[in-house]
C-alpha cells in the first residue's frame, strides 16, 4: 500500500492523461458491450479431446456434462434421473437391464437425426472396442452384450451383478450416424474437436486459443437452458484468470487458485463454492524401479515429508492431510489409519534396514552407486502450486540423504512418459474421483498397460483380491470393511505417498442465479442457470 | 559524462562478477536450499533476509548470486559462438566471390524475418528445453548478423584498398585477417554487438521463463525468479520478483552504456 | 508523369526483394520442414500427411508410415502450393484461414502499438531537437531506455498491478464477441514501450534530423530562405522509420508472443506458441510460413517505400 | 531496597508458582482462542490443576471453557442420534442373510434416546429372541427394557426387572446407575456402587471401555463427585467403538455408544455450574459469573430457577459491555422459561427489528428462542432477510444462529444456505478457524441435503479437535454407502 501511494499520488495525473488520451482514441472505434445471457467460464487446463471418452482431464468432462447425455443421470442429491431413457425394467438376477428410450429427442445439427437405440448400441461397441484408449473402459468391462430390441429399447446384459449395476448407465451416448465410419474412438478424429449431442448445449465454435463457444439447445428435452451461449476461455495464467474475473471480464472460474481464495472471499460480489471434495494429491512410485520396488524404502520416503507444514505453508491449512488411497470425503475412507507423521530419523533408519548404506554425501546403493531418484513433473505455468511441493519434497529427501533429480516436462511429454512409457521414478499427480471411491482401475495390476491408470505397475495380489470381491460384493456393509482393508494395506504398503485432499473452489458473480455445481461432473443441472 | 556512465557499468558488471564467485566459491548469505516455510515472501532489509525471500521461503540474496551462474554463462557461450564464428566467416568475406557474400545476406533476411522466440519454440518442442541448447540456437543465429556486419565494414576497407595494400606488403594472411580487420578495425563493432547479444539472450531467457521453459528450478536463474514472484505480484506481494527484475534492468542498462560508449569512440575514430 | 527513371529502379527493386522472399520463404520451409521430420512424434507426422494428401492426386503405393524426407517434403511443398495446408489437429478448422485470422489480430496490436509509439515519440523527439542539452536528453532517453530493460512480462505484471489498484474497472480480457477497442490499451501501451519501440524511434529520429540538418546542403538552403521542411521530413523521419521498421518488425512479433499470453489476445503469436505445445502440426506449419510472410511483406513494403522516396537507393 | 527485594521475592515466588497454576490455563486458553475447546479442556482436566483452589479470575475462565464444551457435546449428541439412527436403520433394511443381531440393541438405544418407545421395545424384543447371545448383552437389553419402562412412568417395573438380572457383573450395575443418574432418579447402592467402580478402574488399572467410561462418567457426575468424574474422563478414549461385531471375514460393523457426548455434555455442564457457583459472589467477577450461570441455564431450559434469574440478571453491573447489551434478552428468556412466554417474544422481536447493523443482538435473540424450543417464525423471517442482505463479518453469528433455527425445525435446505452464508461472512481463511458449532451444524446440514462428501470432508477436520465426533463419522460414512450411486471413475485433475 505504502508503495501504491508513494508512487501514484505524484504521478497519477500524467499516467491518466496519457491513458485518458489513448482512450478517447481507442472509442472512436469501440463497438458494443457485452450482450447479456452469455456466460464466459475460464479454465486453466485447455482440454485435449471434446468427446467423453479419449480425455482424461476433468476440463473436457466438464464440457461433456453439457454436451452429452446418458441414459440416466445422478443429480447432485445422489437421486438417479432418467435422462434419455424414460424408463428401465431389471431382471429378477439384476444381470438384464433393459431401457425404453425418450423419443422426440434429436441430436444436434441442421440435420436434427432422432435419436434411437442403435446409437446406444453403437456407443458400447466403439467403447469396448480394444483399440480405442480410454481410461473409461473399465466401466464398461461390466457389460457382456447390448441389444437393440426396437428403436426406443435397448437390452443389456451384464457379466455379474453389482451394487450399483444402475450407475453403469450414466455413460455419455454418441451419435452413430457421425461416428459410423469409425470402429474405434481415436484422439484425432474430427469427432473428438466438433462434438455432436444430445445435452442442453451444443457446441458452436472452439478456435484455436481451444475458447470453445456451446451454443443452447433450444429443444433440449429437459426444457431449453436459460443461459443462451456459454464460452470457455482456458487462460494460460491463473494470475490474469483471476483479474479477468474481478474486473468482469469472466463470469465464472472453475477451479480457483489456492492463493486467491481469500481475495475472493473477501468480494462481496462473488460467491466462492466448493466442490469435488472427492480427490487427493500425491507422490507415485515406480515399482519397476528397483529400489521403489522396496516397501521399506517407499515408507521411509513419506516419512521423510513434512505434509503439515507443506499444507500450511502452501494452502493456508486449507485441506486434510490423508493416510491412504481415498479422500476423507469418501465413504471407504479408514478413520482408525492415521497418517504417518514426519519423523527423518526413523526415515534414515528404514532405509538403512532396506540395505542402503549412509555415507556423509547421502545414500549409497549396495553397488555403491548414490540413490537418485527421476521426479517427473510437469511444467504447468497455471498450477505453480505443484512445483513448490515438488521443491519441498526434494528438499525434504536431500535432507535424509537421497538426491531427487528433478525434470520438468512439457505437458504432453509428461503425458507420454507417465501413462503410456511408464519411464519415470517418482511422479506428482492429483486424482479426481466420483463418490463410488473405486480404486480397481488405480491399483488393481490388471491395468498397469499403457494409458491405464495404474502406470506406476504396482503389483499385489492380495489387493488385487480385495479389489476384485470389493467389486463383486452386493453388501454395502462389507463393501465398506474391504475398502477399509484396502485403505490399511495400501497405507502400510506406501505405492504411493498420500499427500492430502483439497477442496476445490468455483467462483462466480453473484449476477448468476440458480447455481448449483455438482460435486463431481460440475454442470450436471447447468440448463437451470440464469442470469438475474 | 563519460567517466560516471564508465563508472556505473563497471561497477555494476562487477558486482554480477562478484556474485558469481562467491557463488562459484560457496560464500553464500544462506543455504540455497533451505526453505523457511514460515518465512514465505518476507519483505526486503530484514534482519535476517537482506532482499527478503521468494514464494518458497529461500533468501533472495543467495538466490540471485546463484542466479548468475545460469543466467550468464550460457548468454556467454551464446555471445562468444556468435563473435568468433562470425567474426571468422565475416572476415573471410575478402576471398568470398559475390555470391559467396549473397549467402550471407540471404541468411541474415531469412533469420531476421523470422522472430527469434518461434525458432526457440521448434527447438523447445522437439528437443527438451535445455538452456544451454537455447543459447545455442540464439548464438548460431546471430553469426549472419555478425558475419554481415563485419563484411560491410571490409567492404569499407577495400573501398580503401586498405586490404590490397597489405596483401602487397606480402603480410600473412590470417595476420591481415585476425590483427589488421577484426583487431583493429572491427573491435568496437564487434564489442557493440556483443553486447546486444548478451542483452537479448538475457531478456530471452527471461521471456522463456516466463512460458515456462527457462532455467528449471530448483537451480535458479533470475529469469526464473522473476517469474515466479510475479505470481504474487498482483496480491500486493511485489518484492520477490522485482527486485531480480531490477537486477535485470541494472545489468542490461550497464551492457547499453558499454555499447554506447563503444560506438561513441567507433565514431570518434 | 511517369519517368522511366523511377519505374525502373523500383521494378528493379521489386524483382529483386520478391525473388529473395520466394527464397527465404523456401529456405524457411525447408528447416522447418527439417525440424519436424526429425522429432520424435512421428505419428503426427504421418497423420498430417494422410490428411493432406487425402484430397490431392497422390500416389497410391506411397507408404506414408515409412515415408522417406524427400518424398515427404515433395509432398508437403506441393500440398502447400496448392493452398492445402490441412486441418488443424484440434479444431479441425482450415489451418490456414485459421491462422490468417489470427494474424489479423496481431497485425491491428502492432499497427496501433506503432502508431501509439509515433505519438508519443515524435513530440519527444521534437523537445530533444529543440532545447539542445545533451545533459537532459541523455537522462531521458536513458531513463525510457531502463523501462525497456525490465523484463515484458514483468513490466506488464506491474501495469495490470498498478492498474487494478488505480482504476477499478479495467477490461483486461479480450472476448471474442466484444472486441471493443478499450481491450486494446493495455497491449498496445506495453507492446510501444515495453518493447524499446518508443524509445529508438526517439533517438533514431532526433539523431537523424539532428544530423541532418546540420549537412551543408540544408544549412544552405536555410540561408536561401528556402523551406527545408520537405527534407528533413525525407532524411530524418521517413528514413529512419522505414529502417527501424523493416529491422524490428521480426522482434515485435516475438514481443507479441508473451504480450498476447498474458493478455489472452486470440493473436499470432499465442498460436505460435500453443500449437507448439499441442503439437499441432498443420496449424503450426502455416502459422510459421504466414509469420515469415507477413515479416518479408512489411520489409518489403518499406524497402519499397524507400525506393519511392529515394530511386538511387535500388542499386544498393 | 526493600521494595526491590519484595519485588524479586515476588517474581520468584510468580516463577515458582506460575508452573502449578498458570501454565496450564494459558494453554488452554490458548486453544480456547483457536477454537478447540475439547483440547481446552483436556488440557485442564489432565493436569494437575486443583481447579477449587483458582483464584476468581481462572475460575471463570475454565468454566466459560466448559460450559462452551458443555454445549457443544449436546449439539454433537443430538446430531450422533439423527445420523446413527438413519444408518442402522438402512442396515437393517438391507436383505441379506449376514445381518448383525446387535443392531437391535443399539438401534434400542438411539429410538429410547428419540424417545420413540414402540420403536424400541420392538427392537428389543428382536434381540431377546436371539439365543446365542453373551449373558451381559442379555442383561443389558432387559435394562433397555427396565428403561422404557421407566420413561412410560412405571418405577415399579423397572425395580424388579432390575433386581431379577441373573448373573449380574460390574457393568450391569453400571447400566442401571447409569439409567437412574440419567433420569435423574436416586441411584440404588449408590456408596457401594461408586466404591466398586473405583476399586475396579482406579487401583486395579483395568482397562477402561468407552461403555464401562461413559457409565462411570455419568454415576459420578450424577453423585457431584467432579474429582473421580475427573479420573475416569482423564482414562476415557472417546472415538472407539464401544463394540464391534465381525460378521465374516470382509464384514465388520463397529458400534458406538450413543450417549457419550451426552454424558460429556452433562460432565462439563456440571464442571462448569460448580465453578461459576463459587465465584457467583465475587466482587469483581461475580456479575460476569452470574451471566454465566444464567446462560448455562437457560441453555439446559431450567424452570425452576428461571423466576429468581430473570431478575438476577436485569440487575447485573460490572458486564462486559457485549454481555450488557444481552441483558434483557437473557432476562426476558427466563421469564419465558417461567411462563412470560408473549413478553418474551415481544422483546425478541424488538431486538430483532431495532438492530439490523450490528446484530448480535437479534442474533442472540434468535439463539435464545432456538434454545428454549420455542416457535417464532416471524422473528426468523425477520433476521433471516438481514442475514441475506448483511454483507460484512458481524453478520455471521447472524446466519449462522438462524441457520441453526431452521436445521432445528427440519428446513434443510434452508438451513443450509444460512449456514453457507455464515462460513461465507466468516472470512476466515482456513476450515478449522471456524466456530465448531458453525461447521458441525454446516456438516449436518449437508448431510441432510445428500451433500456427503462435503460433509464427511468437514466432519474429518473437526474430527482431528473433536474425538468424540467419530460416531458420526462412521455413520455418515455408512448413509453415503448406501446412497452412492456413481459407477466409478478417476480422472487426472
Amino acid at each position: 500500500m505504502y508503495f501504491n501511494k508513494l508512487l501514484f499520488n505524484h504521478h497519477r495525473l500524467l499516467v491518466s492523461g496519457i491513458i485518458s488520451g489513448f482512450i478517447a482514441l481507442c472509442l472512436l472505434s469501440a463497438n458494443s458491450i457485452a450482450a447479456n445471457g452469455t456466460l464466459y467460464y475460464g479454465e486453466s487446463i485447455k482440454p485435449d479431446t471434446l468427446d467423453p471418452y479419449t480425455s482424461r482431464e476433468m476440463s473436457s468432462l466438464r464440457l461433456s456434462e453439457l454436451i452429452f447425455n446418458g441414459l440416466i443421470g445422478i443429480n447432485e442429491s445422489q437421486e438417479i434421473v432418467p435422462e434419455l431413457a424414460e424408463s428401465w425394467e431389471v431382471s429378477t438376477d439384476k444381470k438384464t437391464w433393459i431401457f425404453h428410450l425418450r423419443k422426440n429427442v434429436s441430436w444436434h445439427g441442421k440435420d436434427n437425426k432422432p435419436f434411437n437405440a442403435h446409437d446406444v448400441v453403437f456407443t458400447v461397441n466403439l467403447v469396448k472396442h480394444p483399440k480405442t484408449q480410454s481410461s473409461h473402459k473399465t466401466q464398461f468391462d461390466a457389460f457382456n452384450s447390448v441389444l437393440a430390441l426396437d428403436d426406443h429399447t435397448v437390452k443389456f446384459s451384464l457379466t455379474q451383478k453389482s451394487l450399483n449395476s444402475l450407475s453403469l448407465f450414466t455413460f455419455k451416448i454418441l451419435p452413430k450416424h457421425k461416428l459410423s465410419r469409425y470402429k474405434y474412438l481415436n484422439k484425432l478424429s474430427s469427432f473428438s474437436n466438433q462434438p455432436i449431442g444430445t445435452g442442453p448445449y451444443s457446441f458452436l465454435s472452439s478456435n484455436t486459443n481451444r475458447e470453445i463457444t456451446l451454443l443452447a439447445n433450444p429443444d433440449y428435452f429437459l426444457g431449453s437452458p436459460k443461459i443462451k451461449k456459454i464460452i470457455m476461455q482456458p487462460f494460460s495464467d491463473k494470475n490474469i484468470m483471476n483479474q479477468a474475473l474481478t474486473f468482469n471480464s469472466l463470469d465464472m472460474v472453475v477451479d480457483v487458485d489456492p492463493r486467491h481464495i481469500d481475495e475472493l472471499q473477501a468480494d462481496s460480489r462473488f460467491s466462492l463454492i466448493g466442490y469435488n471434495t472427492l480427490s487427493y494429491s500425491f507422490f507415485a512410485y515406480n515399482h519397476n524401479n528397483a529400489l521403489l520396488n522396496n516397501k521399506l524404502i517407499r515408507q521411509a520416503l513419506s516419512y521423510a515429508v513434512n505434509r503439515k507444514q507443506m499444507l500450511k505453508a502452501f494452502y493456508n491449512n486449507n485441506g486434510a492431510i490423508i493416510s491412504g488411497p481415498f479422500a476423507p470425503g469418501s465413504w471407504a475412507y479408514n478413520l482408525d489409519v492415521i497418517p504417518l507423521d514426519f519423523d527423518s530419523n526413523k526415515a534414515i533408519a528404514l532405509l538403512k534396514q532396506a540395505g542402503l548404506i549412509k555415507t556423509p554425501e547421502g545414500f549409497i546403493d549396495s553397488h555403491g552407486k548414490p540413490v537418485r531418484f527421476n521426479l517427473k513433473v510437469p511444467i504447468e505455468k497455471n498450477n505453480e502450486s505443484n512445483k513448490k511441493i515438488v521443491l519441498a519434497y526434494k528438499n525434504y529427501l536431500n535432507k535424509i540423504g537421497i538426491e531427487i533429480n528433478l525434470v520438468f516436462l512439457e505437458k504432453k511429454s509428461w503425458k507420454k512418459a507417465i501413462f503410456a512409457q511408464h519411464d519415470f521414478d517418482i511422479t506428482f499427480a492429483t486424482w479426481a474421483f466420483d463418490d463410488a471411491s473405486d480404486i480397481d482401475d488405480i491399483f488393481h495390476s490388471r491395468y498397469n498397460t499403457a494409458w491405464q491408470n495404474n502406470f506406476i505397475s504396482y503389483n499385489n495380489p492380495k489387493v488385487d483380491q480385495l479389489l476384485g470381491l470389493a467389486l463383486a460384493s452386493t453388501d454395502h456393509q462389507e463393501k465398506r470393511t474391504i475398502n477399509h482393508k484396502l485403505h490399511e494395506i495400501l497405507a502400510e504398503d506406501s505405492p504411493y505417498t498420500f499427500l492430502w485432499s483439497l477442496t476445490r473452489f468455483a467462483a462466480y458473480t453473484n449476477k448468476l442465479k440458480n447455481i448449483q455445481i455438482h460435486p463431481y461432473k460440475f454442470f450436471e443441472n447447468a440448463h437451470l442457470w440464469e442470469f438475474k | 559524462m563519460e567517466l560516471i556512465t564508465l563508472c556505473y557499468a563497471t561497477l555494476v558488471l562487477l558486482t554480477v562478477c562478484t556474485f558469481y564467485l562467491c557463488a562459484s566459491f560457496g560464500f553464500l548469505p544462506h543455504d540455497p536450499e533451505d526453505l523457511a516455510l514460515d518465512q514465505i515472501l518476507a519483505a526486503p532489509l530484514n534482519t535476517e533476509y537482506l532482499l527478503g525471500t521468494d514464494y518458497m521461503g529461500r533468501d533472495v540474496l543467495t538466490r540471485l548470486m546463484l542466479g548468475t551462474e545460469a543466467y550468464f554463462l550460457p548468454g556467454l557461450l551464446a555471445v562468444s559462438l556468435a563473435i568468433t564464428l562470425g567474426s571468422i566467416l565475416g572476415a573471410m568475406t575478402i576471398f568470398f566471390t559475390r555470391n559467396g557474400k549473397r549467402i550471407i545476406n540471404l541468411l541474415n533476411n531469412c533469420l531476421q524475418s523470422m522472430p527469434r522466440l518461434v525458432i526457440l519454440f521448434l527447438v523447445i518442442a522437439i528437443f527438451e528445453p535445455e538452456i544451454y541448447l537455447i543459447m545455442l540456437i540464439i548464438g548460431i543465429s546471430h553469426i549472419p548478423s555478425v558475419a554481415r556486419i563485419v563484411n560491410n565494414r571490409v567492404n569499407v576497407l577495400k573501398e580503401k584498398s586498405f586490404i590490397n595494400s597489405a596483401i602487397a606488403s606480402g603480410l600473412p594472411i590470417h595476420t591481415i585477417m585476425f590483427k589488421h580487420i577484426l583487431w583493429f578495425n572491427c573491435r568496437g563493432i564487434l564489442a557493440a554487438q556483443a553486447s546486444l547479444i548478451m542483452t537479448e539472450a538475457i531478456l530471452m531467457e527471461t521471456s522463456l521463463s516466463y512460458l515456462g521453459f527457462g532455467v528449471q528450478e530448483p537451480a535458479s536463474s533470475w529469469g526464473n525468479m522473476i517469474q515466479a514472484g510475479a505470481n504474487y505480484m498482483l496480491q500486493g506481494e511485489i518484492w520477490s520478483s522485482t527486485i531480480p527484475a531490477i537486477a535485470v534492468m541494472l545489468v542490461l542498462s550497464a551492457l547499453y552504456l558499454l555499447t554506447h560508449l563503444f560506438i561513441n569512440k567507433l565514431d570518434k575514430q | 508523369m511517369v519517368s522511366w527513371a523511377i519505374i525502373k529502379p523500383i521494378s528493379r527493386a521489386i524483382l529483386k526483394e520478391l525473388g529473395a522472399t520466394v527464397l527465404i520463404l523456401f529456405i524457411i520451409a525447408f528447416s522447418v520442414f527439417i525440424l519436424l521430420f526429425y522429432s520424435p512424434n512421428e505419428d503426427m507426422l504421418t497423420a498430417y500427411l494422410l490428411m493432406i494428401s487425402e484430397n490431392m492426386p497422390v500416389n497410391e503405393e506411397l507408404d506414408l508410415d515409412n515415408i522417406d524426407f524427400t518424398s515427404a517434403f515433395i509432398l508437403w511443398i506441393t500440398a502447400v502450393l496448392s493452398g492445402n495446408f490441412g486441418l488443424s489437429l484440434s479444431n479441425g478448422l482450415p489451418a490456414m484461414q485459421q491462422s490468417i485470422e489470427f494474424m489479423l489480430n496481431t497485425i491491428s496490436l502492432i499497427f496501433f502499438a506503432v502508431l501509439l509509439s509515433l505519438v508519443i515519440s515524435l513530440p519527444f523527439s521534437a523537445l530533444i531537437i529543440k532545447n539542445n542539452q545533451p545533459i537532459t536528453q541523455k537522462i531521458l532517453s536513458f531513463g525510457l531506455n531502463c523501462l525497456s530493460f525490465f523484463p515484458l512480462f514483468w513490466l506488464a505484471y506491474l501495469v495490470i498491478f498498478l492498474s487494478g489498484r488505480l482504476f477499478d474497472h479495467f477490461p483486461l480480457v479480450q472476448q471474442s464477441e466484444t472486441s471493443g477497442a478499450i481491450f486494446y490499451l493495455l497491449p498496445v501501451i506495453l507492446l510501444a514501450i515495453g518493447s524499446g519501440l518508443v524509445l529508438e524511434i526517439t533517438q533514431q529520429v532526433s539523431y537523424e534530423v539532428k544530423r541532418v540538418s546540420k549537412e551543408d546542403y540544408i544549412i544552405c538552403a536555410r540561408a536561401k530562405g528556402a523551406s527545408v521542411f520537405r527534407h528533413l521530413f525525407k532524411e530524418g523521419i521517413a528514413f529512419p522509420l522505414l529502417t527501424l521498421l523493416s529491422n524490428r518488425i521480426a522482434y515485435l512479433f516475438g514481443a507479441t508472443i508473451i504480450i498476447e499470453q498474458i493478455f489472452n489476445w486470440p493473436g499470432i503469436g499465442r498460436l505460435l506458441w500453443q500449437t507448439t505445445q499441442s503439437r499441432d502440426l498443420p496449424l503450426l506449419l502455416s502459422a510459421v510460413l504466414l509469420t515469415v510472410l507477413v515479416i518479408r511483406i512489411v520489409q518489403f513494403m518499406s524497402r519499397m517505400c524507400y525506393v519511392l522516396i529515394n530511386p538511387r537507393a535500388s542499386h544498393e | 531496597m526493600q521494595k526491590a527485594s519484595t519485588q524479586i521475592i515476588s517474581i520468584l515466588l510468580f516463577l515458582l508458582a506460575a508452573p502449578l497454576t498458570a501454565a496450564p490455563i494459558d494453554e488452554a486458553l490458548n486453544a480456547y482462542k483457536q477454537k478447540q475447546y475439547h483440547q481446552a479442556a483436556k488440557v485442564i482436566l489432565n493436569s494437575t490443576v486443583n481447579l477449587n483452589a483458582l483464584e476468581a479470575k481462572n475460575k471463570l475462565k475454565v468454566a466459560i471453557i466448559f460450559s462452551k464444551n458443555a454445549k457443544l457435546s449436546k449439539d454433537i449428541a443430538s446430531k450422533s442420534q439423527t445420523t446413527q439412527q438413519i444408518f442402522l436403520e438402512s442396515l437393517l433394511t438391507e436383505n441379506d442373510k449376514d445381518k448383525s443381531i446387535f443392531l437391535y440393541l443399539y438401534l434400542t438405544d438411539i429410538y429410547l434416546q428419540l424417545e420413540k418407545y414402540d420403536d424400541a421395545e420392538a427392537q428389543i424384543e428382536q434381540f431377546l429372541s436371539n439365543s446365542s447371545v453373551d449373558v451381559n448383552y442379555k442383561n443389558l437389553a432387559k435394562i433397555y427394557q427396565a428403561w422404557i419402562a421407566l420413561r412410560k412412568g412405571k418405577k415399579d417395573e423397572f425395580h424388579t426387572i432390575a433386581n431379577d438380572l441373573k448373573d449380574k457383573h460390574l457393568i450391569t450395575d453400571m447400566a442401571i446407575g447409569f439409567i437412574q443418574a440419567r433420569e435423574k432418579q436416586p441411584i440404588e447402592n449408590n456408596e457401594s456402587l461408586s466404591n466398586n467402580i473405583k476399586e475396579a478402574f482406579f487401583n486395579n488399572r483395568n482397562v477402561l471401555t468407552t461403555r464401562a467410561g461413559n457409565y462411570a462418567l455419568r454415576i459420578f457426575v450424577a453423585n457431584h463427585s467432579l474429582e473421580d468424574a475427573r479420573e475416569i474422563y482423564n482414562r476415557l478414549t472417546f472415538h472407539a467403538p464401544s463394540y464391534t461385531e465381525k460378521i465374516t471375514t470382509n464384514k465388520i460393523i463397529n458400534f458406538y455408544e450413543s450417549t457419550l457426548a451426552d454424558t460429556l455434555h452433562s460432565f462439563y455442564m456440571e464442571y462448569a455450574k460448580n465453578l461459576l457457583h463459587q465465584i457467583k459472589d465475587d466482587k469483581k467477577y461475580g456479575d460476569t459469573a452470574t451471566f454465566y450461570l444464567s446462560d448455562l441455564l437457560i441453555f439446559e431450559n431450567d424452570e425452576k430457577s428461571a423466576n429468581e434469574y430473570s431478575n438476577k440478571v436485569e440487575a447485573l453491573r460490572l458486564l462486559p459491555k457485549k454481555q450488557s447489551q444481552l441483558k434483557a434478552v437473557r432476562a426476558s428468556t427466563h421469564g419465558f422459561l417461567d411462563g412470560k412466554r408473549s413478553r418474551a417474544y415481544q422483546v425478541w422481536k424488538e431486538a430483532v427489528e431495532n438492530d439490523k447493523n450490528d446484530p448480535f443482538i437479534s442474533a442472540d435473540a434468535v439463539l435464545m428462542c432456538l434454545t428454549v424450543e420455542g416457535n417464532c417464525p416471524t422473528l426468523v423471517q425477520t433476521a433471516q432477510l438481514a442475514a441475506e442482505n448483511g454483507k460484512s463479518k458481524r453478520f455471521e453469528e447472524l446466519s449462522r444462529n438462524v441457520g441453526r433455527y431452521f436445521l432445528a425445525k427440519n428446513l434443510e435446505d434452508k438451513a443450509l444456505r444460512l449456514l453457507e452464508y455464515a462460513l461465507d461472512r466468516s472470512d476466515m481463511n482456513s476450515l478449522l478457524a471456524n466456530e465448531p458449532i458453525l461447521l458441525l451444524n454446516l456438516a449436518e446440514a449437508y448431510r441432510a441435503n445428500k451433500k456427503f462428501a462435503k460433509s464427511l470432508q468437514i466432519y474429518f477436520s473437526l474430527g482431528e479437535n473433536f474425538p468424540v465426533m467419530r460416531q458420526i463419522q462412521d455413520a455418515v460414512q455408512g448413509e453415503y454407502l448406501f446412497q452412492q450411486r456413481s459407477s466409478g471413475q478417476s480422472n487426472v485433475f
